[in-house]
């Protein structure tokens, strides 16, 4: 058991900081950047390339790295310290490992290598309209016609949907289960609708009218585990961006305290509000521990699949109720200036209330981990 | 102790009912009920609807247009009017300014003032808050000197609600710097029209513009603009903030809106059925249910109990648990949205997606202001446990 | 609406406090009065009953005073207030109420007369081992035999069980239902166990080896239904000597934090402390609010058998939550001095602790609203 | 980063596991098992079982019987015997005033008293609080005068948990009044059996005799029982604190009742199923084992970085936070014990009610206590506002 990161590992972690420090350090650039589409720095982006960090955990026959979930963590914590608009958790993380997971050779090769490279952006067209969290689609419909696929329907909220170069897109068989499908975001028979996410990410409703698309992999092959899967290893990448805005929110809440006065007593005298922020530096502790445990299990080859989603839901689950208790706080401790979108600590806020349902709250995850409740006696983190 | 209205404020219940339900216009009841924003003119249109039926300012005295209501009716008022979707008077005129000038104006202020603003024909901002100050109002720095009978005003106000359509702003400002910090302030009515006065936007994170920064450089002021005796702003102002706290927790609202909630979740698919029928859902709205009926039991005891002028201790709890309320409402509503919270810009694009759903993320992030605004829930609880408790 | 007691109400009031505060006003005098059997003082249950306390509800034909569930709580408050151990909610509220309802004309004058005379203490022994707040019986059976019934089975916990002069018990007919019976508490086949309740009151574990029993009002009609009235109707009173409890846990809270010092500093200029007071005078008043409302929906005859019901449940859920945050934090608050039994403040703690176990705790009574919520659009107490 | 144990870590902990499961009293085990009270001799007896294995006092100097384990292994030996109902060594020995002596003590008081403190041959108590100080443990007012080579002691302690059983007591006392509070200090050791030593009991509200009072009367002390320089007192008693909340978060006796209260609610009859099907109990419970997991996790990245000597800034999150749990999880018994909650005193009287369900709110109410002794929770706040986030 040991929570300390190596040494390459650390270096990653300088590099990704100091790239990302450099560029949003001042907030008023991260304001300016997500104030228009695409809501992110395609330069940043293109040195986030040439550093490694979109390859990150793909193999390096598919044009990656071939590094694991604790450096894909490392990477997320400091997305999460400058809450950096760059879609990594989205497009590297989560459409990527879906590709990694279920692609053929060829399409590895070209999707995540184009993704690598940061040639081109992919994005998951799979949530649908009043679906909530689930892995299948009943929305967007696929149909064998003239020897190919064509898709059917719409999908939103798809992050990053309007500006993406290639589209996942998950959609029902014809024979049951969901299928997953690839095609261009400008091809024919696909209309996109872009908007702005309450972090200032971007997100999409894409309409499907006929489009023709390639399955990704094993054509009609139901993947619904294998679009699970790449959510809880989303979500394990999630907890650990969720950790390092926290993180930077309580210490920008920390130094509002100590440096601001009220009725000419610095507010750091005011114990009401000291003990509130102790209680946030606990939460997000016990959201750290959970998240570095879980991105250790995905790391782990000797850990099930079951208990690789079990992990995934523990770590966001707790992250997501710590978010939600930080995000709310922050805003709350600094009073009215939390609440303007010239002052930091309000976006942290937003980009919480995002994470949180991108991928299912706390309670809907608490929800999943009910269900077993009763299948164990203790939970032991050494297994 | 008595469970039921009276006959006659039942049907003075009623009556309110079916005027707002019918007399204000549909379109704007329709955009409070989906949560979206209301333009300049509606909010006017509908307060003038209002004071055409002498509904807008019945706290006023009655020789400016109130109507003497008992303190259970201004609560059946104040309620029906949330339940019915209507946006309630102008703030700024109605309940903070009108009453000012009503109480420690001079006639000619009367006269000038009463009438427009009754009807909006000035749309007033208010101008206490300042850049830094936080809750602590009286350390204002907003600085008026005389200068023959006029007074220049320098200075900065901040958190200015809709200061982009003010014609005018009733301000703190101070006018004696070398005493005590309360006993230096006096109130002034500035014409924003003025020279020197400048508004600008302040972006909130929610993406909307709501409030403003109002800057005051060498603005003169003629001295007849002063309410009251110089240096005894403190007082008007703590006046007005009083006043502010009285029907302060927005109980109809939250009512109407977790009552929305339920018909949302029942629309919203979840495993076998609704969300509603999910078990977590329906406990988690049954005990804000629950306590959202405590509050309004609570502020029906406060009415019930101020008839004779004196507030009730218990008024301070209005506030608090009102806007922690009306904050866990809006959580709720964002997760009932589920992933369709993340459509939140959506502005004239194309979306699947119920405008209810688009709208909850905006609110819940515009919703953390009012733990903060009009005296924060720290302020709350420190008069709580002052006043109340003694300590 | 108006929640003014009128001068009757403040009289009764009035005399209550007068009473209770004479005998209760040296908190050790009620630390020596639960320290043996039967828990509470005799001389000041004979007080009660020259009051008229004990009839209070009944009809003057039943012997009673012929108020009202408004007056009830009005007496509840202020036994609630110095947590006085008498007997009230569960000898005069619970099983008076139900023999009230249920029991025939001579029934009535007997149980109730001896009850409001101070005379004959009576116990409802419902509860059963493992079972959780319902209105059934399954534990104890009744069988007819010789023509008359017998009652064989456990109940437990029956509060002051062990010293009643009569016991209410509740069985499960043959043909189905749950009757009513009643006996006296030392008769044969009635073997009692009695101990201490957390608060200092007394309950029992009662076995029936066939013994002897005469039905309460009709023989063989099923009676859940008027179980389940009485217990709703000792909710609200319950919330309302919560409420009492409460008030003076506060009191004395706030007391102490006025008085003491630490580190060279009054408690009192500890913020962290004093907002957490706050909290608790808004709970407290909160279900103050609610608890007068039930009692007014309960005095209302306009009222129907569900909201009475439903009313009931409101009142007790919000006092059992605020009961439980009071009691802890009024601990908290004190520090070591709150653990010992020698002050009051652990006992109020205490007492509220059994109060929200008796009767259901705010979880139990919550997931009974839900279940209607979506029945109604807005809940409006006005009608 | 690495998930795993070592192979080395797992054989010890699988070696601990057994030895605690199958050489500790079967009888011991089943009281903690049942929450029931341990009687002295079962304390006693299980330490000196723990001794004879060189289990009581591994972190003591090897010299005096410890292991040098890593931070890793004391870690789980103290989850491993939690887990496996084993009573820990008695704290007040092993501890607390034994590592104290092996630091401060002079080589003839390391001989006289690590020994039988090791065996609990000496069965010590604390004498640090005193009534009206509370968490302001420095304003103690026990007072120690020189009387040749020996002092006299007069004053009052409280809360010395198990003081009726103690041979001897380490106490605070002042031996200067004249400087700043915390300089004027020291440590004596005194033996209980001392004319003028009384002890006298606090009844608690569950009921139970674990607290006292301790009353020194003239008291005569020989000078050889002072630990350390006269006046180093609160260097001691900074040390023994220090070490009190290491280890001090009892997550794997939280973590063994929760999963006996997931046994309890499927034995109850809950509408159709057991109260483990209920989905709000099973949601609560899920919510608890993560929160328990977050905390052991958060545990062992603190041992895992104390390796260096260093405390990890995060230790203070545990003793807080772990309360806090072990609270949670009693209130939880409680819930789950539902109407048998009431059955509290139940002693030898006939029950049918199981015994955890009676245990159930005497042990709730007792354990109110832990987020008040051994460091309030409100001082454990403070620490992490002062000394982590610098406020």
């Amino acid at each position: 058991m040991d929570f300390e990161l190596d040494e390459e590992q650390q270096a990653l972690r300088e590099a990704a900081r100091g790239l990302l420090r450099k560029r949003y350090a001042d907030f008023e650039t991260r304001r300016g950047t997500v104030a228009d589409a695409p809501g992110f720095d395609r330069d940043t982006w293109s040195k986030m390339a040439e550093m490694g960090l979109l390859g990150l955990p793909f193999t390096e026959d598919d044009g990656g790295m071939g590094a694991g979930p604790v450096e894909v963590a490392v990477v997320a914590e400091e997305i999460g310290r400058v809450i950096a608009p760059e879609p990594f958790l989205t497009s590297v993380v989560l459409t990527g490992g879906l590709v990694a997971a279920v692609g053929t050779t060829e399409q590895r090769a070209e999707l995540l290598g184009g993704l690598a490279s940061g040639e081109s952006l992919v994005a998951l067209a799979h949530a649908e309209p009043g679906a909530r969290w689930v892995s299948t689609a009943a929305g967007v419909r696929a149909e064998e016609a003239d020897g190919g696929w064509r898709l059917t329907g719409v999908k939103e909220p798809v992050p990053q949907g309007a500006e993406a170069d290639v589209l996942v897109v998950s959609a029902a068989l014809p024979d049951g289960g969901t299928g997953l499908f690839t095609l261009a975001g400008d091809d024919d028979g696909v209309t996109r609708s872009g908007y702005r996410a309450p972090d200032g990410s971007r997100a999409a409703r894409i309409t499907f009218d006929g489009a023709v698309a390639t399955p990704l992999g094993e054509a009609g092959q139901d993947q619904a585990t294998a679009i699970a899967a790449a959510h809880d290893g989303a979500r394990v990448a999630a907890a650990q961006q969720a950790v390092g805005a926290m993180q930077v929110a309580l210490e920008t809440t920390a130094g509002y305290l100590n440096s601001r006065e009220q009725f000419g007593v610095p507010l750091k005298r005011f114990q009401a509000l000291t003990f509130r922020a102790a209680d946030l530096y606990v939460a997000v502790e016990l959201a750290r521990s959970l998240a570095l445990w879980a991105a250790m299990v995905q790391a782990d080859p000797g850990t099930s699949a079951e208990e690789r989603s079990t992990a995934a839901a523990r770590a966001w689950a707790q992250a997501s109720k710590a978010g939600r208790l930080v995000g709310q706080e922050a805003i709350q401790l600094h009073g009215g200036i939390g609440m303007t979108a010239e002052y930091s600590v309000g976006s942290y806020t937003a980009h919480l209330t995002t994470l949180d349902h991108l991928l299912g709250d706390a309670r809907h995850h608490l929800g999943r981990l009910a269900a077993s409740v009763g299948d164990h006696a203790e939970v032991d983190p050494l297994g | 102790m008595r469970l039921q209205l009276s006959e006659e404020d039942e049907a003075f219940r009623a009556e309110l009912r079916t005027f707002f339900t019918t007399e204000v216009d549909e379109g704007v009841r329709a955009t409070v009920r989906d949560r979206g924003e209301l333009t300049k003119e509606q909010i006017v249109e509908t307060h003038r609807t209002l004071n055409a039926a002498g509904l807008a300012v019945p706290h006023w005295p009655v020789e400016w247009g109130g109507k003497d209501w008992s303190p259970l009716r201004r609560h059946l008022w104040h309620e029906e009017m949330q339940r019915a979707c209507v946006p309630p008077p102008l703030a700024f005129n109605a309940s903070m300014i009108g009453p000012v000038i009503a109480t420690f104006g001079s006639q000619e202020q009367k006269e000038r003032f009463l009438p427009p603003t009754a009807n909006v024909d000035i749309f007033w901002s208010q101008g206490f808050s300042e850049p830094g100050a936080g809750s602590d109002l009286a350390s204002l720095r907003t600085a008026a000197v005389r200068d023959g009978d006029d007074w220049i005003v320098n200075g900065q106000k901040t958190w200015t609600t809709l200061g982009q359509w003010g014609d005018w702003i009733f301000t703190l400002v101070r006018t004696n710097p070398d005493v005590k910090k309360q006993a230096g302030i006096s109130m002034l009515l500035i014409d924003m029209r003025s020279p020197g006065v400048e508004v600008r936007p302040i972006e909130l994170i929610d993406g909307g513009h709501e409030v403003n920064e109002v800057w005051f450089t060498d603005v003169r002021v003629p001295g007849e603009n002063l309410v009251g005796d110089v240096d005894s702003g403190w007082t008007q102002a703590k006046f007005l903030l009083g006043n502010e706290r009285v029907g302060v927790a927005p109980v109809g609202a939250t009512k109407r809106v977790l009552a929305q909630a339920k018909e949302w979740a029942a629309a919203t698919r979840s495993g076998d059925g609704t969300l509603l029928d999910d078990p977590h859902v329906a406990v988690r709205i049954a005990e804000l249910e629950n306590e959202l009926m405590a509050l309004e039991l609570t502020a029906l005891r406060v009415v019930a109990n101020s008839a004779d002028g004196k507030p009730h201790p218990a008024s301070s709890v209005l506030k608090l648990r009102g806007t922690e309320l009306q904050q866990a409402v809006s959580e709720l509503v964002v997760d009932v949205a589920g992933p369709g919270a993340l459509a939140f810009g959506t502005g004239d694009a194309d979306s699947d997606l119920p405008v209810w759903a688009r709208r909850s993320t905006p609110t819940y992030l515009n919703l953390r202001k009012a733990s903060i605004y009009g005296g924060s829930n720290e302020v709350q609880r420190q008069i709580i446990a002052g006043t109340i408790l003694g300590l």
